[in-house]
């Protein structure tokens, strides 16, 4: 039977014009990768908003797959900027099969 | 009304426009297709861009252009003080939300312009083909003087300090818009009129077909902010209003001042008139992403694009008829 | 085979067509990306539209138009019985799903009659422009009809019970489709020929190109729909040919009794024997989510999109020729 | 350290006519929020589909971040029409920041 | 109250070209449906890529439900053809009401 | 440089292509919605296979015809060995990836034949209608070699091994672009210049704005990966431009040994100089998903392609003049 190891999945729904500031941070946090995945539309405490993609002021979700540490050092870099920048940050565990990758 | 603005009425461009707030208002579910709609923006910055270009290209460049451009230039870094002060005074908004509102408003609404240059076009004083380096170079001055009027809001965030200055500037003067706005331009510029012939048929004859289908969109997504706007108030609906009335009566005084002829006034005082909705929003989500945008988008798209749209452009032309004539 | 049937086998319109559904069946993974797709199915309404109601701004409205609308609506109510008696009776439906389908067959489908009118032009007898008003009128009718057939099924459900009736009417009249092909009817009206020239190059010159893409992907689309299909019998494939053959023969003898010309018969015969693929599956998943798309969708879209393209346009025609020279 | 709270995160596939039905759902949970992400193709019991966004019958993610008691009266709420309505619901644990926010 | 069983969610992240043999190794597991999402772009061990859909080189997600066993299986399938196929897989169990469809 | 490519420079069909070049390599965000990117793609296609096959329909074939499809296909069965011997000699890369990068050089590039032709009509030597079949027919004997010089490679893979060799070969064969091309190719033939005279205004006089958008979108994902490239090194790059300067040369050669007029001979070297960046690398990562997109894409999109657009086509054109003068 395969193995598998545990790993933290962390998805970041970000403005399209911070998304840039997200994967860097990613990059620091010395994590392999990230995909960026398209978002339609939301509401939340401002307001609902949807075909902003002209204006530029569309969202996307970036996730990663990180070893927990690596995982909580990314989310202490971008926890004082999540309320100021609209960040929604979520994380869980999750199995993986190759885990050297990650 | 007369005959001018009935025209304005009848015609396709602002039909649809109207037809599309229409469908909103009435729930419909109607929608164009986001990456289409982001396509057909391109479309026209590009199809403008060109056809500015090779009007210059033709009219070569002189004493006028060069002082259009310095208005165009100047009006753009210091509009955005007056906006500020309204804002902040009448408006009862917070420094931060007022810069970002204020950098809106000195900057320019591309398809304001494209529709006014239309509505002119028909009404026999067409604008110069330079006001569309002009508009280009009126995109980002007001962006900086918006984040100045804004700065110390900014200095209080931690978070944002992180963000590098560079970054920010680079946004500014390669954004999408300006890049392609300017780029096509210079291609304009370089092809001329027998480069231009090839390509006439696709950025020329589809033009105000598209602008329709464009503006079609825009009446939907603007009339859906609008219903959907949590945080505006009427004093700054009322601002949304009178801002471009100011702004676009100095816009075409300067341009009667500085000796334009009747189509290029109006056409800066359209660009004074306008805030942007597509280059600005986007900065402003880098730069100052506390900034509210069910503020400046509900503001500068939803209330003063449609004012323009469908009044103001029709205002500031009679304006710089008068002045002209008079 | 004549002449013009011959020719209609040498229009790239239904050439692209073909080529759509080969390649499907190749199993090739040619695809016209959602969006786009999407995209040109406003244009075409839009375009259709407009096309309409400019005719109707020069020809006015006259008895004959009132008539057509009537036969139209009537029809729209009417021929959805007709089909869910044989759905239940031959094709073994139940009654949730016999009224999901027969709404379809009441309906219309906008790329069929686009097709059929420029098939009609070819052959020298042109619709009158106030067809397009006729079938924007005739989308809706048949949806309350197929809903108040399916409604015994719909009230045993509880969870559908939460459904709110005004939002189902909602959808109903103010739909998509109808309300940009209604807008954009009344533009062409209001803008007349006049207005219409400036948007004419977009709207009028690009229109068949656009009309051949759009059907290589529905060629794709129905095709492949067809190879997957499960739910699909071999009676309801007899039905969904039959229908378009009934329809069509009852459509056109209306029109030629309420008087119409030629081309106008044709067009309605053709708006009765086809069957909605845009703005009815919309409606059926909201109002009537526990039927099947596997059903609806593979009739509608598969078997009688195709066959009236194909075969049926040509015998209406054909049909609408000896009724009035007869 | 930052802290992080359990929250539930529901994800619902939902047909985009049905989109608002789901929203409402969410809102009468008292749920502060949703975002809405693209679906591209599928397959289930009743077959394969796909390229169905002309015809209006292709399908979207609605996903919301809630605390266990207000998720589960959103399934609650749900469980009646997912059947009937084609909807397919998950939900999991997930870790989040700003705990106060959902 | 409603009951919730557990099933695992796979997610695996392919090629657009490779979707084809993805989807059959689920089918083949035997597990009742698949659904696939859009992806726009992401950064690995093998460099930064984004819109490549006109060179047909993008990505797109198949995340699929299933029980245990059947989701071990596909995992044991797919496992010898993770690296050289790039694929990236990740699971985790997750709650869902109608038990008997997956 | 003479008038001739100095024409080439203001022709704002390269001048696009440049902007994108130059916004990505300023780090612009500027970018076309994929899907658009997509359509244009599908459109120039379509567009280029119907104006191929319309030309045929009234050309007739003949010898030359035949030769010129058998010189292609030969060609780009062949040509993969040369570039697989440079690839694994002077470019040190392992077997697989050799194979994989072969493919591409073998196929060609639709675009790059597209601007050739725009070229070569300005500059009074237009290709035959016939070219478009050569190209059609050029796109996949290449992908057969390229594998069969990866075999060994992928033998040892178990993995892979669980691929069927159907799926391949049908991808191969019924591979979108070719599917595509060669429908367009019918319909043309099929439907005739009157046939074609509907659709004109569409697929023609559309024709060279598309390409600019298209081309501003390629140099934009051109520069941006160039400047992502890790797996590429120096020697890559050499031969990225010494393999189009060869193959072109060849097939020019070629073209005037199998005696084509000028304009067909120089877009035989073209078709033999462009390496695939669209049909060939869908076709690599079902085929060879070992092989790193991040070599062959890189090698063919962002150094030949950019080459050829701005430097070989002049090239080859000025070598086709010369052998046919000589
Ligand atoms: N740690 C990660 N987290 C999320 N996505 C990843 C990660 N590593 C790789 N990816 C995705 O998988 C793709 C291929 O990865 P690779 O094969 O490492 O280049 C990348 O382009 C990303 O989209
Ligand atoms: N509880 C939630 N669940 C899922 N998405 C949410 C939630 N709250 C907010 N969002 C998303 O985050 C965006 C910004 O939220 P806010 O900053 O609260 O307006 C919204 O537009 C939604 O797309
Ligand atoms: N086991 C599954 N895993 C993931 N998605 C599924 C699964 N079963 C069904 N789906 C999705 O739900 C849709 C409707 O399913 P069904 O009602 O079973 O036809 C399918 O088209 C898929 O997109
Ligand atoms: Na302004
Ligand atoms: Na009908
Ligand atoms: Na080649």
């Amino acid at each position: 039977m395969i193995e598998t190891v545990i790993r933290k999945r962390i998805e970041i729904l970000a403005d399209t014009a911070l998304v840039r500031r997200v994967t860097s941070a990613i990059d620091r946090a010395g994590i392999t990768g990230w995909t960026v995945t398209p978002v339609q539309s939301g509401k939340g405490r401002e307001g609902h908003w949807r075909e902003e993609r002209v204006m530029g002021t569309d969202k996307v979700f970036v996730l990663t797959i990180a070893p927990q540490e690596k995982a909580m050092a990314l989310a202490e870099d971008l926890a004082p900027i999540l309320s100021s920048h609209g960040l929604l940050l979520t994380m869980w565990d999750i199995e993986v099969i190759r885990g050297e990758r990650f | 009304m007369d005959a001018a603005t009935l025209q304005t009425f009848t015609s396709p461009v602002i039909l649809f426009f109207v037809l599309g707030m229409l469908a909103a208002f009435a729930r419909s579910e109607l929608a164009v297709p986001e990456a289409l709609a982001k396509g057909m923006s391109l479309y026209l910055m590009a199809a403008i861009g060109l056809k500015g270009g090779v009007a210059v290209s033709k009219s070569g460049v002189d004493t006028t252009v060069a002082l259009a451009l310095l208005a165009g230039i100047g009006a753009s870094f210091l509009m955005p003080l007056i906006a500020f002060a309204v804002l902040r005074g009448f408006g009862k908004l917070d420094q931060l939300n007022a810069g970002a509102v204020a950098a809106h408003y000195g900057s320019v609404s591309v398809v304001t312009f494209v529709t006014a240059v239309e509505i002119y076009e028909i009404r026999g004083t067409p604008p110069g083909g330079f006001m569309v380096a002009v508009m280009a170079a009126m995109e980002t001055p007001a962006i900086l003087t918006g984040l100045l009027l804004a700065r110390r809001a900014i200095a209080k965030d931690e978070g944002a300090a992180k963000r590098p200055a560079g970054e920010l500037l680079h946004e500014v003067f390669f954004n999408a818009s300006v890049v392609l706005l300017l780029g096509a331009f210079a291609i304009g510029v370089i092809g001329g009129a027998s480069g231009f012939a090839d390509v006439a048929p696709f950025f020329e004859a589809g033009f105000k077909g598209v602008l329709c289908l464009f503006l079609l969109d825009m009446g939907l997504i603007a009339a859906r902010r609008l219903m959907d706007a949590r945080a505006m108030t009427l004093r700054l609906a009322v601002i949304a209003i009178a801002l471009p009335l100011l702004n676009g009566a100095l816009g075409t005084l300067l341009g009667t001042g500085i000796g334009l002829d009747i189509g290029s006034t109006a056409a800066l005082g359209v660009l004074c008139a306008s805030a942007s909705y597509i280059a600005v929003p986007a900065a402003m989500r880098l730069a100052l992403p506390q900034a509210d945008p069910g503020i400046y988008l509900t503001m500068s798209l939803s209330v003063t694009f449609p004012f323009n749209i469908l009044i103001n452009i029709g205002l500031i032309g009679a304006l710089a008829n008068n002045l002209a004539s008079g």
